[in-house]
């Protein structure tokens, strides 16, 4: 080729280089997707291959020349009960194994580190529980599973880590979790796959995964100062938190250390394990989540907190192991101003 | 190749078209505006369906040519937007829903069924009219700016945060619902108490098996959709937070309404093609089909599964994990009886006369297509599957291979076999032949590397995408030329086939149904006198004793 | 298909369906019984019964809805065709309600 | 494998002598064998018709189901701001329309025009009651600043209700979901009283033509459908009510 036209010789040749058919698998549940597609890959091709098969042998068998003609068939139970049981059988497998990967991919295992994640029109905003913030970029560790908790302050989008076979929609109002344990350090693409607006396309990032040590080294180097429950802290003091949830025998609010993970009886009976979604739930709308045992008096922060502030309170109840920690923040914020002040509302969307 | 025919036309010198027939027993606009006959709806409808189809193709032609660079220089961001939100609003609410039952269903039901006309011949007419109004509303709302929220109509993007004409768009699907509503309780009624004498259940064409099966889908789905869409209206215009989480509203249950009406709506755009695709196999191998009730059935199983299964395409949106799970199940339930289906038309073949007509070429296109396409559905029917290929390429490809390689190759099929019922003149086989398998070769172009791309992670719905993708994009690029050649040609040679096309008879292609029994085009009226029915569908015997009868008695 | 349920389906194409006229008796007494229904149904909502207030005036609907079905929309005299109509309407309803709820009720059982 | 035609089970039997008398009928299409078949027709099609109603207010009842579920003590306190002898009055009136509209249908299988005129006009009468009470109630309620999304306002909610003093007032953000509540009622509301004030002009057209003769010379498949398609708007009123008004009286 490269005889007739040099220039289109390179072109090509660029081109072919260029040319990736199959994704890198860079964490550790990817071989775990890729053999099942593998396995549905066999199904379809032999499936279709039967067809094909069928279509083009009887085609040359039976075509009008050769055979004038036809002989009326009327069906064949035996027949049909062989290509309703054998697909059936083959979904069936299908849908138990697909299950089995789903719920793998969906259930965090209980050791994973959590980052949290804010979407919104249109960049990704990640938070460390270290205090690391990153806009349209991620740093995980390879070899440790990582679970992100994710939210969007206004339509839905969608975390989308090819190289790593997750993807999971981040929804408004609702925490949504994914969780993988990178392999290959690397950087990798990261996707809005939701539509999401005008600027859908550009709502895209990179996933970097670091070696345990240079991830050691990033998250030293890029510390904003204050850790994320040290911010939570701050907010829980401003918000005036402390004065009814200060751990104190006669406070008005149940106490909040160690809550995090415990199940709660709730005024109306049931019983209710304390995750990241239902704290945030509850600081939004109190009345929905009534403990037993304390009056319905609480007010609702709905428009006063931003998703940031509602990770940080999160994370902050979420290490909360004493409440030595609160009863001091009720002393210095009576000093202080007790005045809501929301960082960041004007960010998201917020109707009232 | 070209001698395998089944053809047989009158002798051309001597033959004409019938002096009376229902293209010219009224002339005039008005005759046609004004009309009742099926006959003429359903070519209304064939040039209202074909007029939308050119609008969505540009658009898709464009947004194809956007994505020759990764960059997506050729238009804006916006620009794109409206245009994948025009094509899919198009295409699939104004193009796919309504070509098959409304053109194919509206000619052929009463013809088959051996009536005169539908049961309500006036409200075949008004959901015409709905349709065009629909269709008004839309193509306002498009020339008017147009609308970004692509045609899932995802809250709360379309409710609170995208200012084009989502109203506009909403009202003409909307009103275009009501259409599909009323031409499927037409057909449900016709066929149910219109039928000829002697023609029973088990008699039937499997056409009308699987048209009767997607008018239940129109009946019992559609109107959800338009609670649906009416909730967005509302809220739009006066903000009554049903969808908004700011209110507490709950963004998913727009999804739940939406897909409720849009996955039934799915085996609406695909049964009215399994049924011509058993009409076309059976005539071209000359046999009856293989299995006839289990063909039958599983129409009517399709139409009923297709109400439980929605809810996987929100497997990764935060619906409950155990209720996927059961969605998933109910998924792979509703691929067997499509499985069944193919099985039982490639078995039909087997020890037929087989020729190779221009829609049995279409019907190979159609078993070859379909079946990819319905084994990458299941393969996103699988819960953890479906989690790396949704929102991508991948699903984009899929729906394609069954809409487009199935629905459309069927919709082809379909036309050409009853293009000299319709009008009375033959098209030009060598011509079909080739365009037939040009459509098959660039479709695959186009649409096969879109899996690959699919795979590697390439979202759907972007504008501009990392240059490793760029390779597989011009491929498919490529082949969206060669499809659009693949549409244009059929277009053309039929236009000319209208006045040119020989004379093709009562029964070119000595078909078995009823609507080949009588001359072509028919009489208004479709049957000088009721006919009544004492054989089988598909009874090739018969015919060949008639035909052997009616040689007699002329000789 | 067997023979007998090939039967059925054609059972629901009534050769000759004889127009039922339903005497204005039955008419005045499913409309006495409508409106006890309705007495019954505030009366029962002001009761204290727990869950079962919302029970009871579901029930109480429904018993009305199934009359008016039965007689006043000719129902009960109908062919096999116009009742295989309605159930699948109903049954169609419940599908989308009940499906949707597993959704709804099943969402707050894991920790996701 | 052949049939007999005999045999067959389909509708449209060939014209006996008997049914030669009836092809002239002005009544009979052109393309239905029968009067019969024609009835049928008409009839399973008005049914098909009721079925995507059904369907059409069962996407309003499931997004209904889900929020009460939700935010029960929001929709307890929103129904407790419903009228609720206006609520049983409408109930009431629109059976009697019921009735009347049966009677209506059944003067007419007996072929007596001033019976059918005297009866539907009683309808339409019962139907423009049940309006104008409707519209009552909903003035009643945009008075409140009740109507969400134009001028609601949680005011009434935070507050213990004059009316129900036993009744505590809301928390705020239990408060705001009473527009979910109210937003559905008035989607609800609306819907049926649109498909009321159809019912109404479709009635108005049906008197005139009754008052011409039109449905007691034997051809009355147009008061028979309409009959069904007004039990049916009775039917969903007979859901709604319980629904709307009745969470909860006793609180």
């Amino acid at each position: 080729m490269h005889f007739i036209s040099p220039v289109l010789w390179q072109f090509l040749v660029k081109w072919l280089s260029r040319l990736p058919l199959f994704p890198p698998e860079a964490s550790s549940i990817a071989p775990y997707t890729d053999a099942f597609f593998f396995f549905l890959l066999l199904i379809s091709i032999v499936g279709t291959g039967i067809v094909v098969l069928m279509v083009v042998s009887f085609s040359m068998l039976y075509r009008k020349e050769k055979n004038p003609e036809a002989t009326q068939i009327e069906g064949s139970t035996l027949l049909e009960a062989t290509w309703t049981i054998i697909p059936l059988a083959l979904f069936m497998i299908a849908f138990v194994w697909g299950a089995l990967l789903y719920f793998r991919i969906y259930n965090p295992p209980t050791n994973a580190m959590n980052i949290y994640i804010v979407g919104k029109q249109w960049m990704w905003k990640a938070e460390h529980p270290g205090g690391q913030h990153e806009i349209n970029a991620l740093h995980v560790p390879t070899g440790r599973p990582v679970q992100l908790t994710m939210i969007s302050q206004d339509v839905f989008h969608s975390f989308s880590i090819p190289a790593f076979r997750v993807k999971r929609e981040v929804i408004p109002g609702r925490y949504t979790t994914v969780w993988f344990e990178a392999t290959q350090p690397g950087t990798y693409h990261l996707f809005c796959t939701q539509y999401c607006g005008t600027l859908h396309s550009q709502m895209i990032g990179e996933i970097v995964a670091l070696t345990p040590d240079d991830y050691q080294k990033w998250t030293a180097g890029s510390t904003s100062g204050a850790s994320l429950a040290q911010n939570g802290e701050r907010l829980f003091a401003s918000l005036g938190c402390a004065s009814c949830h200060s751990g104190s025998p006669d406070a008005h609010g149940p106490s909040l250390a160690e809550v995090y993970g415990s199940k709660l009886q709730m005024a109306n009976g049931s019983f209710v394990t304390v995750d990241d979604a239902f704290l945030r739930d509850t600081i939004l709308n109190p009345t929905m989540h009534q403990v037993a045992g304390y009056a319905p008096i609480m007010p609702t922060y709905q428009g006063q907190v931003s998703e940031e502030g509602l990770i940080s309170l999160v994370e902050y109840i979420k290490n909360l192991n004493s409440n030595y920690r609160v009863q001091q923040t009720l002393n210095t914020s009576q000093v202080q101003t007790v005045a809501p002040s929301a960082p960041a509302t004007g960010q998201g969307v917020v109707k009232q | 190749m070209s001698a395998s025919t089944v053809l047989k036309l009158p002798p051309q010198e001597t033959a004409d078209l019938p002096k009376k027939s229902y293209l010219n027993s009224e002339y005039g606009l008005k005759s046609w505006l004004l009309t009742r006959d099926h006959k003429r709806i359903a070519i209304l409808y064939l040039f209202s369906t074909v007029f939308f189809f050119t609008i969505g193709g540009t658009a898709a032609a464009f947004i194809r040519l956007n994505l020759l660079t990764p960059g997506g220089e050729l238009m804006a961001a916006d620009t794109y937007n409206k245009l994948f939100s025009i094509h899919g609003i198009i295409m699939v609410f104004f193009f796919l829903v309504p070509i098959a039952p409304a053109v194919l269903g509206n000619f052929l039901i009463p013809l088959m069924i051996g009536a005169k006309d539908v049961a309500f011949p006036r409200l075949n007419l008004l959901s015409w009219y709905l349709f065009v109004t629909g269709g008004a509303c839309e193509l306002y709302a498009i020339i008017w700016g147009g609308m970004d929220t692509g045609w899932t109509f995802t809250t709360p993007l379309s409710t609170h945060y995208v200012n084009t004409h989502v109203i506009g768009a909403a009202l003409g699907i909307f009103i275009a619902g009501f259409s599909s509503i009323l031409t499927g309780v037409n057909f449900i009624v016709t066929i149910h108490r219109l039928r000829a004498p002697g023609m029973t259940w088990f008699r039937l064409p499997l056409f009308i098996w699987s048209f009767y099966a997607t008018s239940i889908i129109f009946v019992l789905a559609t109107p959800v959709i338009a609670i649906a869409l009416v909730l967005i209206m509302m809220e739009r215009t006066i903000g009554i937070g049903v969808f908004d989480p700011a209110r507490g509203g709950d963004p998913l249950l727009f999804q739940h309404l939406f897909w409720f009406y849009s996955h039934p709506a799915v085996y609406v755009m695909i049964l009215p093609g399994m049924g011509v695709i058993s009409e076309v196999v059976a005539c071209f191998s000359r046999k009856r089909v293989f299995g006839y009730t289990a063909v039958a059935f599983s129409s009517v199983a399709i139409a009923v599964f297709s109400f439980f299964v929605w809810a996987h395409h929100m497997f990764i949106m935060g619906i409950s994990n155990y209720s996927a799970l059961v969605f998933s199940l109910m998924t792979m339930l509703v691929a067997v009886p499509s499985a069944i289906k193919i099985f039982n038309w490639s078995s039909t073949m087997y020890k037929g006369s087989i020729t190779f007509d221009t829609p049995m070429l279409y019907t190979f296109s159609f078993i070859g297509l379909f079946t990819m396409g319905g084994m990458t559905g299941v393969m996103l029917g699988c819960l953890g599957m479906d989690i790396h290929l949704t929102e991508t390429y991948f699903i984009v490809a899929h729906f394609h291979y069954v809409m487009v390689g199935g629905m459309v190759s069927a919709f082809m099929a379909g036309l050409h076999f009853w293009w000299p019922k319709m009008t009375g003149r033959m098209y030009p086989e060598a011509l079909g032949r080739l365009a037939a398998s040009v459509l098959f070769i660039g479709f695959n172009l186009t649409f096969f590397p879109q899996f690959i791309l699919g795979y590697m992670g390439m979202p759907r719905r972007y504008h501009a995408y990392p240059p490793e993708f760029q390779v597989l994009n011009v491929l498919s690029t490529a082949g969206a030329s060669i499809l659009a050649v693949g549409y244009l040609l059929p277009m053309l040679y039929l236009t000319w086939s209208l006045k040119y096309g020989k004379v093709a008879g009562s029964n070119p292609w000595r078909a078995t149904g009823l609507e080949w029994q009588i001359q072509s085009p028919p009489l208004t009226e479709n049957f000088l006198e009721t006919p009544v029915v004492d054989f089988e569908a598909y009874d090739f015997e018969w015919l060949a004793n008639k035909e052997k009868n009616e040689v007699q008695s002329v000789g | 298909m067997t023979e007998h349920s090939k039967k059925e389906i054609l059972d629901t194409e009534p050769t000759h369906h004889e127009v039922h006229i339903v005497s204005p008796k039955i008419y005045a007494v499913i409309f006495i019984t409508l409106l006890f229904f309705t007495g019954l149904t505030v009366a029962a909502s002001y009761l204290e019964l727990g869950v079962f207030n919302a029970v009871v005036a579901l029930a109480i609907a429904c018993t009305k809805a199934v009359l008016v079905i039965l007689f006043f929309m000719h129902v009960k005299y109908s062919s096999r065709l116009t009742k295989l109509t309605v159930a699948a309407g109903f049954f169609t309803f419940l599908i989308l309600i009940t499906m949707s709820l597993t959704d709804y009720i099943s969402r707050a059982w894991g920790l996701w | 494998m052949r049939c007999n035609p005999l045999d067959s089970q389909a509708i449209a039997v060939p014209a006996t002598k008997s049914e030669i008398v009836h092809e002239h009928s002005p009544h009979l299409e052109h393309h239905f064998a029968t009067e019969s078949q024609q009835r049928e027709a008409s009839n399973f099609g008005m049914w098909l018709f009721l079925l995507t109603e059904i369907m059409f207010f069962g996407g309003m009842f499931t997004a209904y189901l889900i929020y009460r579920i939700w935010y029960y003590p929001a929709f307890v306190a929103g129904s407790h701001w419903m009228i609720i002898w206006a609520g049983t009055l409408n109930t009431v009136v629109l059976i009697c329309s019921s009735f009347t509209m049966a009677m209506g249908v059944h003067s007419a299988e007996i072929r007596n025009r001033k019976l059918l005129l005297r009866y539907l006009i009683a309808t339409l009468l019962l139907g423009c009651v049940f309006l104008g009470i409707k519209a009552f109630e909903w003035h009643d309620e945009w008075e409140h600043h009740h109507v969400p999304g134009l001028n609601f306002s949680i005011n009434e909610f935070t507050h213990v209700d004059p009316r129900y003093p036993l009744d505590k007032p809301l928390p705020r953000d239990m408060a705001e979901k009473t527009q979910d509540y109210f937003s559905l009622y008035f989607l609800l509301t609306g819907v049926h009283a649109l498909h009321m004030l159809i019912g109404v002009s479709i009635l108005l057209f049906i008197i005139f033509h009754a008052w011409r003769g039109a449905y007691t010379t034997g051809n009355m498949n147009f008061v028979e459908n309409f009959g069904l398609y007004w039990h049916f708007v009775d039917i969903v009123w007979i859901f709604l009510f319980p629904l709307l008004y009745l969470i909860s009286r006793h609180q």
